[in-house]
């Protein structure tokens, strides 16, 4: 009964994830690093990720009152003060933005119907069908990651044949309801299913998103950061990143970083600076 | 390829079935229980295919020339989505954008499902036998045409399609195969191949410590942008290479660079010189080049070369004394600075300096020799459109072939091409989609898209030894009215020399007996069939060659007086067009991805615009979003502008691939069509068209529009750490753990 | 033998505050202060002084509505909490203090008012029979005065009645 | 009862009370319950022209939303970042305006403040329909307005609850109660004059207040119980109507964005909420005299204090607002002072210099005695007043999404879309017509109350004759 359930486990309903972790997944806590230095800003992880997840395509009058669906977009930034005089000298700064699937995700918290929460191995997870679109999740973004479905684009995006080409493990989003990235969790849940029935983990490198997976120059890793030995979390670990800390303290020569760590939302992506000749 | 094309109406069928049995065996003993009857499904699936369950299959992206090794991940009898092949070398398992949109050329709702004649101005749908008798009965086995009377007109192509097309025109005496590339790299090859004795050699970014690039977009659009993104990251790895670049306006490649400079368009060569001049008074570099111009050489000194390129004096020398500190190192020269009047000198001038560095077999080096030479691609150019042009002019041709090439889209308003090709009595499109120049054909034949039809790609570009890739269909074929390119050669063929061909049913038997046959070469024991089968497993058929050596021309290299840009009045700026990544030369407006897939340097999508510098927008009072006419001596467009600050102030540029008129709902309407005011300008060695050599005047219209972008009211960061920069000297890439280095 | 009604009707508060007072002094057998109303346009509080102590316990249930309210409220705010774990939010305990305490507050004002509310009604006796002896001039601006008393006492009462110049006096038919 | 006045009665008066009195004693309580109850009759012209006006925009508002529903949100023009629009902005604004007749009916009440008696009715009806109107805009707002009904926490076989983290859920919930509660008070509060009505309707309308006015024939016990319950419900109503207001404020004060992160914002909200309520009751008050030939109970001095006390508070409201200002200027928040530079200098300025000015300069003209007599004049200002309020939540909620932490996402030129704009007008058109509904069947005016207010009034002057 659901009182005696509350009386009995009052303590430990009370702890708070992640730096007092309790519900915490002991195998998985999926996780990102973006070498900046590596990324070119080509494009490629944004065309996969609409292949992968049936991201509508909007159209030029949509797309320009800012109704664009890309999960993950690539930020161009132009230098300021002395990395700028007349022309970028040290060329452009691209930032490949998705959602940072935040240990404590502002988002969460206000979602009325709870459609947007946290799943043990670390996402911020949406569930569409209970979503009501009241958007304010998108509203206390920080990183504003979330994308709202404007328009009925099952209707409008996929022509016949190209509905085709959906992706018949990711949902096709019906109108009024939120969506972002979810670190391609319908591929994470097959592998995890996968190694389960195996009786084992999911193996570093088994399974990826699929940006990361398309990325010609492999700025993404993607992995387990409940395993040590993984890529991400060797790569986290070398950059003394840890994830329950609003402020890293780390030697200054390291370039990895967490996009408004302030805001106490430890986010799961860190990126890793870009590096530019100054002598050139 | 398996596949099962399972519909849904199927499945359920297979369904309601097995539900009915279990029922049935819930009374007692049934016919089926008792072995008196059996249950068979309707639908049998083919192996490999698993309900639920996606499957791998190896193939060839032909997306752009770079033969991308790619994986389709096919579910239920349907492509999915397209991947890197880890087998293929070139690709490396990465796959570019524009490899990805593959998918919406095959599931295209503008796709061509029936042939089509022109009856009366306009298309009608006929059967395939009405349209190939109509074929035949003009190429057929009783054609008179010969020689020049035909023509085949092709974007670079290469592969059995290749031969097969060879043989098709051979069989009219003819050699008539123009290859047309909008963007043709001639002008650049033609400077290798005099300085350096090779056409494309093989370039080693990930050896060199500095790349000094002269517009060459190496990751956007150069010869094979996935494998050079890799060798990119590694040369980014430590010891972490530096990479300058030079170039009117920013590139992919150049907001990359660790140091960008705006030149003025067509001075690269002057600029490469200068360099040239200073790294000679280095001892040890004094011996490179031959005295006559090492003399000629001295005219280049620091102040004339800053006058004439606009880029400051000290540039120059600190240039050269990173490349003398940093060695090997690799220059390159890239469309901007080989589309111009002298766009050969500047290429070779550029070319000079890796003689002078010695980068020859440590950064540069020849591809190795291809063992079946008619497999290799044929690059195409603008020269060979211009002869095209002339005959059709000339009434010549009598029968045309089209397919790959758009140059009533791309071809420049000077060359009149629409209007020559409406003098070819008989002109048959092949094509998944029509486009302007389908749009002029009297016969359209729908092809397989290349999800469903097999081929062999040899790219131009090969990294290491040589690669035989194999295109295999991924699907079943959408619509049931559509043929492959090779069937339909073969049909032609076999109507000519019956007896030739009469060994292959179809284009798949034709295909693979000629790789079977070319298992000697790849050392391979296996039987015919396990060596086709493996093949296709792997996508791609490897041979490791060393690669070969190249020459040293230096004498080649023009050196005359360092000479400023004349000025036009009429025409003050210079006109740069950008070639975007994703739709080149324009073949894909058409994929809804690539449209709405922002260009990473401005970030607009699904239009055109011009790019103009910030400082010359504000002298002539223009915002972002005013609609500017762009007018040159040819023609003038109309669009929004676009303040951009990695642009040389005396130029303008606009985007080109768009402005389409009739390549289906994705494309039409979008923007405008730079390729209609280039000036008659050619390069004068090649004879090429010099794509960077138009001047143009701007005019405001006094009309405004949003910019459909991706960004939003700021650029900048504004105080938040969200890209940060580190100095190359501070981070500790050795101790970092990577990917790319493992 | 059951009790009958009868109704004066005055023209001000003054008239019927005096018949009251002379009502209470009768001290008539078969008549209780307690079963005279007044029935007003406006509450008078000095004439229902003179009616004796009749208290209010309306304060009673709103106390148990308040009460209610909050305990009910917070217990099942935690509960639906403490039993849906799937739905987990990073950096926020299970079930979190200040948010329910926000709600349980107003879950003690909705309750409170609707069991006020509720009181008030059970104290009108609602849904019940009421006398007919109305007039619908009482609305506006008379007063009048209702007594409830043994058939036998009515006329003394109407006698009293009739001195102070009412109106009308009113009696049930047919008793 | 008729009274008659005489010379001394007033000279008498005029030492006792100097001020103008709120309402004339002399009026016979059969006087009030004519002219109240005529203002169920037959109406003035200007009644069909406002009611036929409101029903017009309403459709159209109707027209707007079915359109809205059926393609999407994206007519509405939003966007991301920009995702709330006029929307939740006229929602705050419509909660906002609900809470001066609460203000009036159980503030003043519980004060003893007598002049309330004759407008607090159309007060607390304005309290209830502007909630309704408010709850309209949450159902417009919602993505998939079919499935409005998951933030409420109603029993289920799954065990699937909302979120009651979230502030939407506690406005959910604090809305609901306070609708609820105040339909309860206005209705409680309504039942003496329900028996009026009930004695003097005919036909229908009889069977309709007889069952309304549950019996009521106003005998002591009923007016204890009634006096009793009405003043609890109205302790309750106070701190309510606080917390909703401070519940909304939490909206964007719990919420992390540069610009609603900010811990003054439930009084901040609160004050505001007060004030475009007082301003809409002066609106209304001088809408009703004239429609409804109130003159009488409607008096100048009446509504000269309405002025007074809407003045008082919009001081109350300027300080708040400053304070907003200074402490994200002395803060050490560099994103939140952007976004509080971007109100004063970007696209939106001159809506935020207008709301500055509408919201603390124009409310002075209520300092002038003169002004406040004024009735053209009132009407003016306190529906500037009110488009004041209205700019001051666009000013909160839009610059935060155009400025907010992500640099990228920032836009410059965002403007609501014509169906937006329809559904606000809508909005308008419901609240009227549901007002003026209200008007032609239930009494405006508390006829109970304004006799008791006339009959102290005129025992007092008894008293010191």
């Amino acid at each position: 009964m659901s009182l005696s359930n509350l009386i009995k486990n009052w303590s430990s309903l009370r702890v708070k994830r992640p730096y007092e972790d309790q519900y915490k997944d002991k195998d998985y806590k999926w996780a990102m690093v973006i070498d900046l230095d590596a990324c070119t800003g080509c494009n490629a992880c944004t065309t996969a990720c609409y292949a992968e997840n049936n991201l509508p395509v909007v159209g030029r009058e949509a797309f320009s009152k800012g109704q664009a669906m890309h999960w993950l977009r690539i930020e161009r930034y132009w230098g300021e003060g002395e990395h700028m005089d007349k022309f970028p000298d040290h060329g452009a700064q691209f930032l490949p933005m998705m959602c940072q699937q935040c240990e404590s995700a502002p988002c969460e918290v206000v979602c009325p119907v709870g459609a947007t929460h946290h799943t043990p191995d670390g996402l911020n997870s949406q569930v569409y069908n209970r979503c009501i679109g009241s958007r304010y999740c998108s509203a206390n973004c920080p990183y504003k990651v979330r994308y709202f479905n404007w328009w009925q684009y099952p209707e409008r995006a996929w022509p016949n044949p190209l509905e085709q080409q959906l992706n018949p493990d990711v949902t096709v989003r019906s109108k009024g309801v939120m969506e972002k990235c979810t670190f391609c969790v319908q591929r994470l849940t097959e592998a995890k299913n996968r190694a389960r029935t195996e009786g084992r983990r999911v193996a570093d490198g088994e399974v990826t998103t699929a940006c990361a997976q398309a990325c010609p120059t492999s700025a993404i890793t993607f992995g387990n950061l409940a395993d040590d030995k993984s890529q991400v979390a060797r790569i986290w670990e070398r950059q003394q990143i840890k994830l329950a800390s609003d402020k890293q303290e780390k030697d200054e020569n390291l370039r990895g970083y967490r996009i408004f760590e302030e805001l106490r939302t430890y986010p799961s992506v860190v990126y890793l600076e870009r590096v530019r000749d100054s002598e050139a | 390829m398996s596949s099962s094309n399972i519909d849904r109406r199927d499945f359920l069928r297979v369904l309601g079935i097995s539900g009915a049995a279990a029922t049935l065996a819930g009374c007692g003993n049934t016919s089926i229980e008792s072995g008196a009857e059996l249950v068979e499904s309707y639908v049998q699936p083919e192996d490999f295919v698993v309900p639920g369950v996606g499957v791998y299959y190896a193939s060839t992206c032909t997306q752009c020339g770079s033969g991308c090794g790619i994986m389709g991940r096919v579910r239920e009898g349907r492509i999915l989505k397209l991947e890197g092949n880890p087998q293929s070398l070139i690709s490396g398992g990465k796959i570019c954008g524009l490899g990805q949109a593959g998918v919406q050329v095959h599931y295209n709702p503008d796709r061509l499902t029936t042939p089509m004649i022109r009856e009366a101005g306009a298309f009608k749908p006929v059967s395939w036998d009405k349209a190939m008798a109509t074929l035949t009965a003009r190429l057929g086995s009783s054609s008179t045409l010969s020689g020049d009377q035909i023509a085949v007109l092709t974007g670079e192509i290469s592969g059995h399609q290749k031969v097969l097309l060879g043989h098709f025109l051979e069989s009219f005496k003819s050699a008539n195969h123009i290859v047309y590339d909008a963007l043709s790299p001639a002008i650049g090859q033609a400077a290798n191949k005099a300085v350096l004795g090779v056409e494309q050699p093989v370039l080693q970014i990930d050896k060199a410590r500095l790349i000094l690039s002269f517009g060459n977009d190496f990751l956007g659009t150069g010869p094979s942008p996935v494998h050079m993104a890799a060798q990119y990251a590694r040369f980014r790895k430590a010891p972490r290479g530096t990479l300058i670049q030079i170039e009117p306006r920013m590139t992919l490649t150049g907001a990359n660079a660790d140091r960008w400079y705006a030149i003025k368009p067509g001075t690269e060569g002057v600029f490469a010189l200068g360099i040239a001049h200073s790294l000679l008074q280095h001892q040890e570099y004094a011996h490179a080049v031959p005295a006559e111009i090492a003399e000629a050489l001295k005219q280049y000194d620091k102040d004339t070369v800053s006058e004439v390129t606009g880029i400051h004096a000290d540039a120059i020398s600190h240039i050269a004394g990173m490349l003398w500190e940093k060695s090997p190192s690799l220059v390159l020269s890239g469309p901007s600075a080989e589309g111009h009047v002298h766009g050969f000198n500047n290429a070779a001038a550029i070319l000079l300096l890796n003689l002078v560095l010695e980068n020859r077999g440590k950064t540069l080096q020849g591809q190795a020799s291809h063992p079946f030479p008619q497999l290799t691609p044929a690059s195409g150019s603008t020269t060979a459109l211009a002869k095209l042009n002339q005959a059709m002019s000339a009434g010549q041709c009598q029968a045309l072939l089209v397919m790959g090439a758009n140059p009533v889209f791309t071809a420049p308003t000077f060359v009149p091409f629409a209007s020559n090709l409406a003098k070819v009595p008989f002109k048959v499109a092949f094509a998944t989609q029509l486009d302007e120049t389908a749009h002029q054909c009297d016969l359209v034949l729908p092809l397989l898209s290349p999800m469903e039809d097999f081929g062999t790609h040899v790219a131009g570009y090969q990294p290491s030894g040589v690669e035989l890739a194999i295109q295999q269909p991924l699907m079943e074929r959408l619509y049931p009215e559509t043929r492959g390119l090779g069937d339909i050669l073969l049909d032609l063929l076999k109507q000519r020399q019956p007896e030739a061909y009469k060994a292959f049913p179809d284009y798949y038997a034709y295909i693979k007996t000629a790789v079977t046959k070319a298992k000697p070469v790849f050392k391979s024991k296996s039987s015919d069939d396990d060596f086709w089968e493996d093949a296709l497993r792997n996508g791609v058929l490897r041979l490791e060659a060393p690669p070969a050596a190249l020459e040293a021309h230096a004498a080649t290299v023009k050196v005359g007086k360092p000479q400023a840009l004349e000025t036009d009045v009429n025409f003050p700026f210079f006109f740069v067009p950008s070639v975007r990544a994703d739709l080149r030369d324009g073949r894909h407006a058409n994929l809804p991805w690539l449209q709405e897939s922002p260009d990473p340097l401005t970030t607009v999508v699904w239009d055109s615009w011009v790019e103009i510098h910030p400082t010359t927008a504000a002298q002539m009072q223009i915002r972002e979003g005013d609609i500017l006419e762009v007018q040159s001596a040819t023609g003038s467009v109309r669009a929004k502008a676009y303040l951009f600050p990695g642009i040389q102030p005396d130029t303008v540029s606009m985007p080109l691939g768009q402005g389409h008129t009739g390549y289906g709902r994705y494309a039409d309407g979008m923007g405008v069509n730079p390729f209609k005011i280039f000036d008659p300008m050619y390069d004068e060695r090649t004879g090429e068209l010099a794509l960077y050599a138009t001047r143009v005047i701007i005019k405001k219209t006094g009309e405004h529009a949003r910019v459909v972008k991706d960004e939003g009211a700021t650029n900048l960061q504004q105080g938040r750490k969200l890209v940060a920069t580190m100095a190359a000297d501070q981070a500790e890439l050795a101790k970092e753990i990577s990917r790319v280095t493992q | 033998m059951s009790k009958v009604h009868t109704l004066a009707l005055y023209n001000d508060f003054e008239e019927a505050g005096r018949t009251l007072q002379e009502l209470k002094a009768a001290n008539l057998p078969g008549f209780r202060m307690d079963d005279v109303a007044i029935k007003s346009p406006i509450e008078h509080p000095e004439l229902s002084e003179m009616l004796g102590k009749r208290p209010v316990y309306v304060q009673l249930y709103t106390l148990a509505g308040a009460v209610l309210g909050s305990t009910v409220g917070f217990t099942l705010i935690a509960s639906a909490q403490a039993n849906f774990l799937l739905q987990i939010r990073g950096g926020r305990p299970v079930v979190p203090i200040p948010p329910d305490m926000v709600l349980t507050y107003e879950l003690f004002i909705l309750i409170g008012v609707l069991m006020t509310v509720v009181g008030c009604f059970i104290a009108w006796k609602l849904p019940g029979n009421r006398s007919t002896l109305y007039n619908t001039s009482i609305s506006e601006d008379k007063i009048g005065i209702l007594v409830k008393a043994d058939p036998l006492v009515i006329p003394k009462i109407n006698e009293i009645f009739s001195r102070h110049q009412p109106l009308e006096i009113m009696g049930e038919q047919g008793r | 009862m008729i009274h008659t006045t005489d010379e001394s009665d007033i000279q008498i008066e005029r030492r006792f009370v100097p001020k103008a009195k709120d309402i004339s004693e002399d009026i016979a309580w059969a006087q009030i319950n004519k002219d109240v109850l005529r203002s169920m009759e037959r109406p003035r012209l200007m009644y069909w022209v406002i009611f036929l006006a409101s029903l017009a925009l309403f459709s159209f508002g109707v027209y707007c939303e079915v359109y809205q529903y059926q393609t999407g949100l994206g007519v509405a023009d939003l966007e991301n970042p920009q995702v709330w629009g006029l929307y939740i902005a006229t929602f705050i604004f419509w909660i906002g305006m609900s809470h001066s007749g609460t203000l009036l009916s159980a503030i003043l009440h519980i004060m003893h403040a007598d002049w309330r008696k004759p407008i607090y009715r159309f007060a607390e009806a304005m309290t209830t329909f502007s909630l309704m109107t408010a709850g309209l805009f949450v159902l417009v707002h919602l993505g998939r307005v079919w499935e409005f009904y998951y933030v409420v926490a109603y029993p289920n076989e799954r065990w699937v609850w909302p979120n009651f983290n979230s502030p939407l859920v506690w406005d959910a919930t604090a809305i609901g109660t306070y609708l609820t509660s105040s339909i309860v008070f206005l209705y409680f509060g309504m039942i003496p004059d329900l028996a009026i009505c009930r004695d003097n309707a005919k036909g229908f309308r009889k069977k309709f207040y007889w069952f309304l006015s549950l019996g009521w024939q106003g005998t002591d016990r009923q007016w204890a119980n009634f006096r009793v319950a009405y003043l609890t419900i109205a302790c309750f109503l106070i701190p309510l109507a606080v917390s909703v207001h401070s519940i909304v404020a939490t909206d964007f004060a719990v919420s992390q964005q540069p610009g609603w992160h900010i811990t003054s914002f439930p009084p901040y909200f609160v004050a505001g909420a007060l004030y475009s309520g007082c301003a809409a009751i002066i609106t209304l008050f001088i809408v009703l005299r004239y429609v409804f030939r109130f003159e009488a109970y409607m008096t100048m001095p009446i509504l000269d204090k309405t002025c007074r006390l809407t003045f008082a508070i919009a001081m109350v409201w300027t300080y708040l607002n400053l304070i907003e200002y200074a402490s994200v200027w002395y803060g050490n928040d560099e994103y939140a002072k952007q976004t509080l530079i971007f109100r004063a200098t970007g696209t939106y300025a001159p809506y935020w210099w207008a709301m500055n000015f509408l919201g603390s300069i124009v409310p002075f003209a209520l300092a002038f005695k003169s002004l406040r007599n004024h009735l053209p004049t009132m009407m003016v200002v306190s529906l500037l007043l009110n488009l004041g309020m209205w700019l001051e939540r666009f000013m909160i909620v839009t610059p935060t999404f155009a400025h907010g932490y992500y640099p990228w996402t920032w836009t410059g030129d965002w403007w609501p879309s014509w169906v937006q704009w329809g559904i606000v007008a809508g909005s308008f058109g419901w609240f009227s017509m549901l007002f003026m509904l209200f008007c032609k069947i239930f009494p405006t005016v508390s006829m109970y109350e304004v006799k008791e207010m006339v009959y102290h009034r005129f025992m007092a002057r008894k008293a010191r004759a």
